[in-house]
């Protein structure tokens, strides 16, 4: 394992895009950042733009507006970046699949590294789910 | 002149594959008026109305009740489980009949232009739909009424009891 | 009127967030386990559910797919419930018919990298019709419904046969039901339509 | 002096300074958390994102200045370098000059203007909001941070040159035992929070406003060198203000080592505080105060300084 | 280019769809003058799913699975509304405790919301501290709901006639215990955001909205309170256990984003006691907690709920069958959001950060830049033509200075 | 609450052409669409009522649509109905009576076709900008496919 993809997986800056989620997994990935779960003690930071992620957390069904916005968010992240499909609407569409909004689900759009299901996820689901890219990392 | 009425050969039905009826009736989606409709004939015409009522005793949720022994299923309990299907004894209850989330059918009413038939009727291959006057029909066995615009021939046991609708 | 102490109570609370422990859990290092009504991940329970597919029909997701397959005579219904497309609103469990059949568990850590590997499934064995070929319901739900109804089940000729043979009583009604359908066939393993259609053959037949 | 002492001692304020500025960042990030009641980064924090930076990718935009993109960064770096090579070496010996104190000023003036070069040359208008904030917080802090060395300049006999300052200071006492000293130092203080952007004054880079500003378009390694003069910065800043006003520090003694390391903890706890019990303010309430009163007060601090109190 | 020309091309400074810190992605395009807002442009669509088209798909009992997705952080108001507007079609009452566990999860909800809404408030004017502090202060009250729901959002306890779940009674000390806490919390927080001269500094007289302002635009909740127009639902159409427990409606006059923040606070203390009166209610009884519903005639119901955002309004119509036919659901921030237009203009950027988070709407940043060819009274539709456009006039300001 | 019926009616007059009182809270009102402009501006200006929303609904033969008032005093919601011609759904639009109503009717326009004439800004606004036209996704028709 070299020193860079070490330094990688100290220091993980996530970028949060929301593409027509019900806001709850969003919620509850800033709920990672707050005292009770605090994925600071990781080294990760949640950061303004794309540029500066090394991980895309993505939420939401990715209606059909969303689309060209979350594919430039991604033509945008500097690689290599992880991308993590968090909540079952952006892991599959969840209840919004027959929808006539649906653009996605995410892994239509951008190639997904992880997928964390739940509606939503709890705090403890997602870091266990990052704590899982990781150790797929090398 | 009589007003035209949807007239069903309900055990037409039975014998004969149904698919490819359409409805027009279109305030949900998949909506098939039809299924709703023989629903109700099964529950009104064709249940032998047993004694124990099987159905009712089987029901896990409490979604099938009699009511003035008709049997009645209610359309926001029941799971779709199909165990009354599976109790009744008659054959009575069909699987695609008691569905989870039910069609309705207002028989076209207000509808239709001048002449024209309802989509069920026209997509109906097997003859057990037709768009006709009362006097139309030769036959009147087995005929009933439901409400004021449709005809059912449906093998009644009922009647060989002497009880009527 | 209140008297004014500006920032006086953030610095105190600020002392105090730094002379005490932290607030935070100590997940991933340690294990968490949620509370006992926690929504997690729901799995079915091979020995219970019966296979009626009722948590299909409710769960307001379609999270749960079914798929009845007939092969080489033997015919296999597939519950398959997919965690990626779940809400986990528990309406699949609160309207198991049989209670237990499918369950919630507490399991909240499913992230996965693909989706296989996540799945439950449960597979039952059909009961067909001998004359149309239809499926009439799972062989466990047949006994279920025996059980519920008791006596009123041997009105039932396929839920009697289901009892004989769990009870392993040899019986001589194993042949093919043969068209016409008539009255007699009622008592063989026949499907609801053609039980109604035995039913009224003799009427149809003076027709 | 020789050149090669000079350069010496650059290449050491350099990696001294990266390192050490890395760590006291991580005590800021480490104690905000805990006074947030988290339990905040590990030691090695800042180290690891500065490697990660190294390792990604670096994008330029399109429609970005290429060089000046580039250039920027690089040069703030060696601005706030050689500023910290005159605050540490170059000013205690006699190779100080007069007027290093201003030099020094200016120099650590230009990591901002760093940042406003590389954000105008990146094309992004959420950039260009960013930059109008940098420049006119630049313009803001920079009068009173003026003042604040004027009136340390004056206190000590009039000169500009730090050793004299630094000399100063050790035979009469800091300066900020006197009036004017607490005056400048508060200035001071404020004027470097700025000058770090932290809280009140981290509006160039409002992630809740413009989402991370004038570094918007950065990635990289580009990213990496604008966090490493931060780091840089983040020790200088305090150094030249420890210079100013608390009697320097000394590197010959463990006392004087030891003494120089607790008065840059004090600077760096009242950042902190500050930092944490304040919401950002907005750019017209920023620049009245650093033009309205934190310059009233520079003012009256130079007379303050003039009367001799 | 001239200098007219010029000024027909403002600075379209764009705040979202995407923001780290925001929940729901929506767009703002905010016309500048250098730092002064001009215009607000309010783009919505980024977090449509169709929700009212689906929900004729569902069965009656999904739609309330469906309507409490619609927002995660009013993740009850929706069901509570819906349930309320099936309930005023049929007519029925519901059982007296599912009208107190409705009243207190309704209530649990509002506490954990305005927390929420301090923490962001906090963050957007890059005061930390208290974004961590709120947060951290309704962990406990997420953490009942985990307890007594099964989960931290979405609770599931809603239900056409009643609620899913029951109270336990060995829960209610767990709910007491935590209000217990929490009131010590606020109370501090309350106490340092009145006091707070910086606090004051940045939001007394920012982004006014008038009696007038409200009336336009039909705003509700805190909002509408704030400037001193007193409604709420729960007062006026009471509902639930609101007409059996004593609380009263919190207004104030001046219509700030200060006297917002005020009303969101002390209407927390008030949540806290139609909570404790609510279990008092319960505490030890047993009860049916569902009204037995059996069909759902056809006709047409209005179910309204003061959500911690305002009033919630969902508007059903049945044909008779177990789908609903038409489906209208307005949400609170869909009245409160456009009075952005009255309070924004004229203020700078940093502070509508402040104001549109003032609404509690859910709205994000990070959208790269659009220019308006006003002159042309068209939109360029082209994204990156737009972005082009833009780029070229950066290029121009970086010139020019 | 009798009071607001007969208030309603004494404003409103003759040109209510069906009441329908569903409970003491929930009270519906049809009007013809030509009184709409006027009926509204008595509503809400007069009478002072709330304007909460509106909602389109379409029918087999018509397009309903129904503009809510609440009466928060009272606590009642008073909706008033139109019905619009199946074929070409138009209706003035109240922008300039009520401002806020405009982004519902900028709604209405996009999913369900109905045209407010007078209305300053009838632009996409839940649907992106190149959504095919006369695809009306709230429409019953779109089951069709
Ligand atoms: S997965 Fe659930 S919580 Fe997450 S966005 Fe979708 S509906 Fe909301
Ligand atoms: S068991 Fe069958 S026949 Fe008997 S009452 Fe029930 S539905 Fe009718
Ligand atoms: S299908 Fe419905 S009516 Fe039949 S047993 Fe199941 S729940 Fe009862
Ligand atoms: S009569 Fe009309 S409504 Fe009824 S099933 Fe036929 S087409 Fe549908
Ligand atoms: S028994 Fe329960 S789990 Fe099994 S299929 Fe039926 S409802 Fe599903
Ligand atoms: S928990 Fe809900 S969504 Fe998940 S499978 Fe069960 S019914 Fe479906
Ligand atoms: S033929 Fe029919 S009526 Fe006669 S005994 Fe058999 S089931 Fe009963
Ligand atoms: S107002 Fe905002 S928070 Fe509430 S339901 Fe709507 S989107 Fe969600």
């Amino acid at each position: 394992m070299n020193i860079k993809i070490k330094a990688l997986k100290k220091s993980l800056w996530v970028y949060h895009v929301s593409g027509g989620s019900c806001n709850n997994c969003d919620i509850e990935i800033l709920d990672c950042l707050t005292p009770k779960f605090d994925i600071e003690r990781f080294g990760m930071v949640l950061v303004g733009s794309p540029r500066h992620a090394d991980v895309l957390l993505c939420t939401g069904i990715v209606n059909k507006k969303c689309v060209e916005r979350v594919k430039e968010v991604y033509k945008q992240t500097a690689k290599p970046c992880v991308v993590v499909a968090i909540g079952s609407c952006a892991c599959s569409g969840g209840m919004f699949r027959d929808g006539y909004q649906m653009g996605g689900p995410l892994d239509k759009i951008i190639p997904v590294d992880v997928y964390i299901p739940g509606c939503p996820p709890k705090p403890e689901a997602m870091i266990a789910g990052i704590v899982k890219v990781l150790e797929k990392l090398k | 002149m009589g007003m035209k009425k949807l007239f069903v050969d309900y055990d037409r039905f039975l014998s004969i594959k149904d698919e490819g009826i359409r409805c027009s009736y279109k305030m949900h989606p998949e909506n098939n008026g039809i299924t709703s409709l023989r629903e109700e004939i099964a529950f009104l015409f064709a249940c032998r109305r047993c004694e124990d009522y099987p159905c009712v005793n089987s029901c896990p949720t409490g979604a099938l009740k009699r009511e003035q022994g008709i049997v009645k299923r209610s359309k926001v309990i029941c799971i779709s489980c199909k165990t009354c299907s599976l109790a009744c004894p008659f054959g009575t209850i069909l699987q695609e009949l008691i569905p989870r989330v039910v069609s309705r059918c207002d028989v076209c009413i207000g509808r239709l232009k001048e002449g024209e038939e309802p989509l069920c009727v026209k997509t109906c291959t097997n003859g057990a739909l037709s768009y006709i006057e009362e006097e139309e029909i030769k036959d009147k066995t087995n005929l009933y009424p439901i409400g004021d615009h449709i005809l059912v021939r449906v093998f009644n046991w009922l009647h060989t009891y002497g009880i009527k609708k | 009127m209140r008297v004014k102490k500006p920032k006086i109570r953030e610095l105190k609370e600020a002392v105090k967030g730094i002379f005490s422990k932290p607030y935070t859990t100590d997940f991933p290092y340690k294990l968490h386990i949620p509370p006992l009504r926690y929504r997690g991940k729901p799995e079915y329970n091979r020995d219970i559910c019966v296979g009626c597919g009722a948590c299909f029909q409710v769960c307001p997701a379609k999270a749960i797919e079914m798929v009845d397959k007939i092969e080489n005579h033997t015919a296999t219904r597939i519950l398959i419930q997919h965690p990626s497309q779940c809400i986990f609103c528990g309406e699949c469990e609160r309207n198991c018919i049989t209670k237990e059949g499918i369950k919630l568990t507490t399991k909240f850590d499913i992230a996965y990298f693909n989706e296989k590997d996540t799945l439950d499934s449960i597979e039952h064995k059909l009961i067909v019709c001998q004359y149309c070929g239809t499926i009439i319901g799972s062989e466990k739900h047949l006994q279920w419904v025996l059980k519920r109804i008791g006596n009123l089940g041997f009105a039932q000729p396929v839920l009697l046969t289901q009892l004989t043979e769990t009870l392993k009583i040899k019986t001589d009604f194993e042949e093919k039901v043969v068209s016409p359908i008539q009255r007699t066939d009622m008592l063989k393993i026949v499907c609801p339509k053609c039980r109604r259609i035995a039913f009224i053959s003799d009427e149809k037949k003076e027709r | 002096m020789s050149a090669l002492y000079i350069f010496l001692s650059f290449v050491m304020v350099f990696l001294s300074f990266s390192i050490c500025g890395m760590l006291a960042m991580w005590i800021d990030r480490k104690l905000t958390a805990r006074l947030q009641f988290r339990v905040g980064p590990p030691w090695y924090q800042n180290f690891a994102d500065f490697i990660k930076l190294i390792g990604k990718e670096t994008l330029i935009p399109e429609k970005a200045n290429a060089f000046m993109f580039v250039a920027s960064p690089v040069l703030g770096l060696i601005a706030t370098t050689i500023a910290g090579t005159i605050i540490l070496f170059i000013s205690r010996t006699d190779t100080g000059f007069p007027a290093d104190a201003i030099i020094v000023l200016y120099l650590l003036a230009v990591p901002s203007i760093a940042i406003i070069l590389g954000g105008s040359a990146s094309g992004n208008v959420l950039a260009a909001v960013g930059i109008s904030r940098e420049m006119k917080l630049l313009l803001g802090y920079e009068l009173p941070f003026i003042c604040a060395l004027v009136i340390s300049a004056i206190k000590s006999g009039t000169t500009t040159s730090l050793g004299s300052i630094i000399q100063f200071q050790q035979q009469n006492g800091m300066i900020l035992g006197s009036f004017s000293g607490v005056i400048g130092f508060i200035i001071g203080v404020l004027a470097l929070q700025g000058k770090l952007g932290l809280v009140p004054f981290d509006l160039a880079e409002a992630e809740g406003e413009i989402a991370g500003g004038s570094l918007i378009e950065y990635s990289g390694i580009l990213l990496g060198l604008f966090k490493l003069t931060k780091a840089i910065l983040f020790i200088a800043g305090p150094l030249f203000l420890i210079s100013l006003y608390l009697g320097g520090f000394s590197l010959s003694s463990i006392t004087g080592i030891i003494s120089g390391i607790l008065k840059y903890i004090l600077i760096l706890v009242l950042f902190i505080l500050i930092r944490n019990t304040n919401p950002r303010l907005r750019i017209d309430q920023t620049l009245r105060l650093f033009w309205g009163w934190l310059t009233l007060l520079g003012f009256a601090g130079i007379l303050l300084a003039i009367v001799g109190w | 280019m001239n200098n007219k020309q010029q000024n027909t091309k403002k600075v379209v400074v764009p705040i979202g769809p995407y923001h780290p810190l925001l929940e729901e992605p929506e767009f703002f395009a905010l016309y500048c003058e250098g730092e002064k807002v001009v215009d607000v442009e309010w783009q919505a669509g980024y977090n449509h799913r169709g929700i009212e088209k689906l929900s004729e798909s569902k069965h009656w009992d999904q739609v309330t699975f469906l309507v409490e997705r619609i927002c995660g952080i009013c993740s009850t108001s929706h069901p509570f509304a819906y349930c309320n507007a099936i309930e005023d079609l049929l007519g029925i009452t519901v059982p007296e405790r599912a009208r107190y566990i409705r009243s207190i999860i309704g209530e649990l909800e509002r506490l954990h919301s305005h927390l929420l809404w301090v923490g962001l408030a906090g963050h957007f004017l890059g005061y930390n501290t208290v974004f961590m502090w709120a947060w951290k202060y309704r962990e406990p009250v997420l953490d009942i709901f985990e307890i007594i729901t099964g989960n931290r959002n979405h609770y599931a306890m809603f239900k056409i006639g009643g609620v899913r779940r029951d109270i336990e009674n060995e829960d209610i000390p767990k709910i007491r215990k935590v209000l217990g806490e929490l009131k010590g919390k606020i109370e501090m927080l309350t106490g340092a955001v009145l006091d707070d001269p910086v606090l004051a500094a940045r939001l007394k007289g920012v982004g006014v909205l008038t009696k007038e302002h409200i009336k336009n635009f039909g705003a509700v909740g805190p909002v509408a309170r704030a400037s001193g127009v007193d409604i709420d639902v729960r007062k006026d159409d009471p509902y639930a256990a609101y007409p059996l427990v004593e609380w009263k409606v919190i207004t104030t006059e001046n219509g700030d984003v200060f006297d917002k923040a005020v009303v969101r606070l002390l209407e927390c203390f008030e949540s806290m006691k139609i909570i404790s009166q609510c279990l008092d209610a319960i505490e030890g009884k047993k009860g049916e907690i569902q009204a037995e519903v059996r069909e759902v005639p056809s006709g047409e119901g209005i179910g309204r709920h003061e959500a911690p955002r305002g009033e919630c309004f969902h508007y059903i119509r049945s044909d008779g069958t177990n789908r609903p036919t038409r489906h209208k659901i307005r949400a609170p921030s869909y009245v409160n959001i456009p009075t952005f237009k009255a309070s924004c203009i004229g203020q700078t950027i940093a502070d509508v950060a402040i104001i549109l988070a003032g609404v509690d709407p859910c709205y994000c940043c990070t959208e790269r830049v659009a220019v308006y060819d006003v002159e042309k009274k068209k939109k360029l539709h082209n994204f990156k033509y737009l972005v082009e456009k833009s780029k070229e006039k950066t290029e121009k300001i970086r010139k020019e200075i | 609450m009798k009071d607001i019926i007969g208030i309603l009616k004494e404003n409103l007059g003759d040109r209510i052409k069906e009441i329908k009182i569903h409970n003491n809270r929930r009270i519906y009102l049809t009007i013809e669409k030509k009184d709409i402009k006027d009926c509204t501006k008595i509503i809400f200006k007069d009478l002072n009522a709330r304007y909460i929303i509106a909602s389109g609904i379409e029918n087999f033969d018509s397009f309903e649509v129904l503009y809510h008032f609440g009466f928060d005093k009272e606590g009642t919601v008073v909706s008033i109905r139109t019905y619009l011609d199946k074929e070409k759904p138009e209706i003035e639009s109240l922008t300039d009576i009520i401002p806020g109503i405009s982004y519902i009717e900028r709604e209405m326009w996009e999913l369900l076709g109905i045209n407010f004439t007078g209305h300053p800004q009838l632009e996409h606004f839940l649907l992106r900008d190149d959504w095919e036209k006369g695809n009306y996704p709230l429409r019953k028709e779109t089951y069709e496919q």
